[in-house]
């Protein structure tokens, strides 16, 4: 999943550099473990909500590829039929309940689809995905109060990668995602963002408690190794170089080497995927372009008033 | 034909929309224990218990979202914004996120819910507690406004409003909860996007909604002692408004009077008025005029909010001058 | 002070039950101490914005008793000349920004006061009074933080009766004030609020530490003896008839026995309360009414276009 | 004459306003260290120092209420909201607060604060980073809102923002922050309230704000070629606007067409269309045409999106529409 992501962001960087893709982009390049490991521990039927920065929660939530590639770039057979583009990617047959371009808003709607799940009872879980930057949001405290007022089954997973665009979390928020959650008797744990490994076991445990009843946090530190959009020369930034050691992915090929996986076993995933995102690419310059009419036509349900 | 209370009549819908759909759930400040701040949801809570019918806290903001994520993945939420002004907390759920699911995400979902709140004047609440802000919401691809102006409608509207498989903005005058009417025995669902002719007449044409409605037809009888037959068209719904209805009663009378509590500045009646004044042109023999609040908050103090309050004096006037 | 606010509110209780009074009015009879202990730590320059509840903080802060008995009576020569009332408030030359009626919205306007007097360096402090039931808004959260990050002089004072409306606190918000304050890194102190000297005593110091720089949380226990707004049969409740032992201003007044004050002089500060009161209800029935023209001219300042 | 581009003619306003005055302060996401997201606050940090210039934490809500209870406290904030989108989180600040606190204060004080924001769509940024939400704004009493369409009055406008005592929402087309444009050497400020004329025409009015002032010209200047002469007026103001520049251009040339990149309906060209269907009546020769954004959200794909903002196409055929 981790190198599905890398390699799909890859493709998109250079697509966007090409002028193949509109609109802003925001990579989660060296967050992938984030995505992977918490979407490891999600079955079909729970429900994500994400942001900005979505196209990593998107595809470990089983999103399709062809779609996802026809989307970003503003086809026709889009999932969204080339209306909302990276920041909107968006598959609720699946669970994916959307990436979205306002700062915090997967918050609450999480919150709400927890809501669903617990009124109906269909033992699901309700996962928000945030950056650093959201937790200044007042909806992250009303959201945090209501889950745990009403004991809703949701995971509140912070994706800490230390930037909010341009500014340094440290010049953005003041308190620490621990003492916030304690403050309304939320169990959280932090952990290392990029370690695959370490968030799909922490994210598996802390879904399954939220599936018994009751919110909890996951503060996971990572690191945006890309700008905060494609294009943004980043001169604000001198954190120095990624860590080739702190590197999501290579740790995770590292583990899987370590684990006596061959190389050439690592060779031909890496291969497959390759041509999978080949394949999902010229079916998507392929497709036809989005559909101003069916768009105009979609603003409210068919048969409906308006 | 029985009586019932406007209020009771919203109660009533609540109540046998929950009673016929498992998926409808009601939510809000003070909505479940204390039966609403209106008693509008009273004995909800004792019939369908604390599951579906959940008292909230202060957290505006949360609660319209949460409702939104909630409609995404299968209930049909009804949630309670206590007084129209403080809709302002809650508008990026509305506006960036349920008016859009739908068209964003290239038509995979609805995001089926209502929003409840009241709206309007003539409690002396002052600024902040009394404001009628629906002209914004009508202005937002992907969502519904709907406001009524009688008991039956409030039940009809109410029902075909938690059916509805997009967002409803409910907007309810709250000086008329306690109004009694008589209403017909068995209540029928309205659907959205119909005017309703509350009185029929020849020589010109009194758009209107929500209390307005009352206070126009009071006007038009004063009219009627002069002989002059205005006919009243309740829009009932706002968006989608019924432009059909008002073009064929304007093409009858040829004069039109727009009429509502909110202020006249870049209100519904604007709208109506502009689409009139492009696709009703050659019917208009007058000027359109508009009767709506003044261009200034509403104010506390009682005899300032009566003069505030667009009245059956003013419409009169208006109905008058578009005969001159 | 509070037997001021005390005997301040039973009159517009009485006057409401009359109908001399248009509208909602909130009382906070069984709350004075905290507008008075907080009150007695301010200076005219300091800033204070205040809640649907505010009778209390306006007099603590020195409104003018006349045009405050205007205002709630909707007369011209009110403060607000009529146009706010009750939940509206406000002096702006005593440094009272307003009574407001959104529930939770003072606490950022007194963030930005705060802000204003930290740019201007005049060492003043804005308060931010607030009730148990608008912790669960998101401002607070915001405000907490910018607050925190910026060193804002800043004191937040949240008066905790229990109850928000007809319901609760415990069925409204699940964290405490010190541990979510904690969390942002501010110091908070919790005082038995119906006791005025603790109140002044915590207030003092808090002003002071908000002053040199930083914002400061006062948890004030308190308890609305009245409903919640007059009229409230206050059905839902059944916290037992408040405890005389506990009425602050029976407390007071006790005090003041103890420090060997005489009955007589307790009786004539009340005996003079009472007659001031009765000029300022005698002058606001015979003011003339709210002006309408004036109001409509009011929306911009004068000159400026509209 | 010098060339300068939009955006640094605002950034100039601001700076020259800074100058002038110690009460004016600059805060917003991203403003000060990066110099805005559209560059426009570049090098205000370095010139003014950290106390007046301040980055914020991602808190629109606090963000635009701290302006409010700083400008009632002897500042003149200049707050910037990122996209316009994002003001729906600060409603209750500008709606509930600045708005009205003049008012319902007795006119003890005003509330001269700015809030920056840039609207509308051309740079595929979606559904909800496009919006044009100006109208909803225009029917608050007590707030002013105002749009330049050109360097001079970006300039211009917003230095008489910062001095008005008054709350404005200040909105810039973010598609045209890049254009250069010839400006006068000594730019001045330019009062709220007064429409300009763009061009003049003698056959039909045109009136517009923002980036469709441009648009409007090249429309004016295609009609021309078939001899067709509009008289264009850029409105710059939304709330006040001018009712009499257009009320005696449309005496002159007795048709309209009113034309913003906002949703057409419940937009601020219905205000307008309604005024002068009303006190404008007898002036009109032909019906009045709107030309808008489609009732749908702004969509992603660049030739959705070009679809549909409006363009010239759309004015000259809504102009030839109404001298048909
Ligand atoms: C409500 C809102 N405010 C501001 C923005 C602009 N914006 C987009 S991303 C971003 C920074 C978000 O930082 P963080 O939450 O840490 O996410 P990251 O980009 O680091 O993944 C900002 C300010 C927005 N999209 N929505
Ligand atoms: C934003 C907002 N939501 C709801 C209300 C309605 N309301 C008025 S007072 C109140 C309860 C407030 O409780 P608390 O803050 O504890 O203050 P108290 O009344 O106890 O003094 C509510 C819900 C409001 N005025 N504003
Ligand atoms: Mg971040
Ligand atoms: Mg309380």
């Amino acid at each position: 999943m981790m190198l599905l992501v890398r390699r799909v962001e890859e493709r998109l960087s250079s697509l966007f550099s090409d002028g193949e893709v509109p609109g802003f982009i925001h990579l989660s390049i060296g967050q992938e473990a984030v995505a992977a490991g918490v979407g490891s521990a999600l079955e079909q039927k729970d429900t994500v909500a994400s942001t900005h920065r979505g196209h990593g929660h998107a595809l470990a939530k089983g999103i399709e590829l062809d779609s996802f590639f026809m989307e970003i770039m503003g086809r026709d057979t889009g999932m969204c039929r080339g209306r909302g583009g990276s920041m909107h990617v968006a598959d609720m047959s699946v669970g994916m309940l959307g990436a979205n371009g306002i700062v915090g808003a997967g918050i609450p709607l999480a919150v709400g689809s927890a809501l669903a799940h617990q009124t109906r009872g269909n033992g699901a879980v309700a996962v928000a995905f945030f950056g650093d930057g959201a937790l200044a949001e007042g909806v992250l405290h009303e959201s945090f109060n209501l889950a745990a007022l009403w004991k809703l089954p949701v995971l509140f997973v912070c994706e800490n990668n230390g930037w909010s665009e341009f500014s340094p979390t440290s010049r953005q928020f003041v308190a620490n995602v621990r003492d916030l959650a304690g403050a309304f008797g939320i169990e959280s744990e932090q952990v290392d963002g990029n370690d695959g490994e370490a968030v799909a076991l922490a994210a598996a445990a802390h879904v399954e408690a939220a599936r018994a009843g009751g919110p909890r946090v996951l503060e996971c530190i990572t690191r945006r190794v890309r700008g905060h959009y494609e294009g943004d020369p980043q001169k604000y930034r001198d954190d120095g170089d990624a860590d080739p050691q702190s590197d999501p992915l290579a740790r995770s090929i590292a583990r899987l080497r370590a684990a006596k996986v061959s190389d050439t076993d690592i060779q031909s995933i890496e291969t497959d995927l390759m041509s999978e995102i080949d394949a999902a690419l010229s079916a998507a310059r392929a497709a036809p372009p989005a559909d101003f009419r069916a768009a105009r036509a979609d603003v409210y349900s068919p048969g409906s008033a308006a | 034909m029985t009586e019932m209370r406007f209020g009771k009549a919203l109660g009533q819908a609540l109540e046998d929309a929950m009673a016929a759909d498992d998926s409808v759930m009601v939510f809000g400040e003070d909505v479940a224990a204390a039966g609403g701040p209106f008693g509008v949801t009273r004995g909800l809570l004792e019939k369908f218990g604390p599951v579906r019918v959940r008292d909230t806290p202060i957290s505006e903001a949360t609660l319209v979202s949460a409702a939104v994520g909630a409609a995404m993945s299968g209930l049909r939420p009804v949630v309670e914004i206590m007084f129209m002004d403080f809709i302002t907390l809650g508008m990026d759920g509305l506006v960036n996120q349920a008016a859009k699911a739908r068209f964003m995400f290239g038509a995979q979902s609805s995001v089926p819910m209502v929003l409840r709140t009241p709206h309007g004047g003539g409690l002396s609440a002052g600024p902040q507690h009394s404001q009628c802000l629906e002209a914004w919401f009508a202005h937002v691809p992907g969502l519904k406004v709907v406001c009524p102006a009688t008991a039956a409608d409030a039940y009809g509207l109410l029902r075909a409003a938690i059916n509805d498989p997009d967002p409803v903005i409910f907007v309810e005058n709250k000086s008329i909860y306690a109004r009694k009417e008589q209403v017909p025995d068995v209540l029928e669902i309205v659907p959205i996007g119909q005017a309703r002719t509350a009185r029929e007449g020849r020589d010109a044409t009194i758009v209107a909604y929500g209390a307005m409605v009352q206070t126009s037809l009071e006007a038009a009888n004063t009219l009627s002692e002069d002989g002059i037959e205005t006919e009243v068209i309740d829009l009932r719904s706002i968006q989608p408004w019924d432009e059909k209805a008002v073009l064929d009663s304007l093409s009858r009378t040829h004069r039109l009077v727009i009429v509502h509590e909110a202020v006249e500045a870049f209100g519904v009646g604007a709208e109506i008025a502009a689409r009139m004044a492009d696709i009703g042109f050659d019917e208009l023999d007058a000027p359109i005029v508009r009767v709506g609040a003044p261009f200034m908050p509403v104010p506390f103090a009682k005899p300032m909010e009566d003069r505030y309050r667009p009245d059956s004096n003013r419409i009169v006037d208006a109905v008058r001058r578009v005969l001159a």
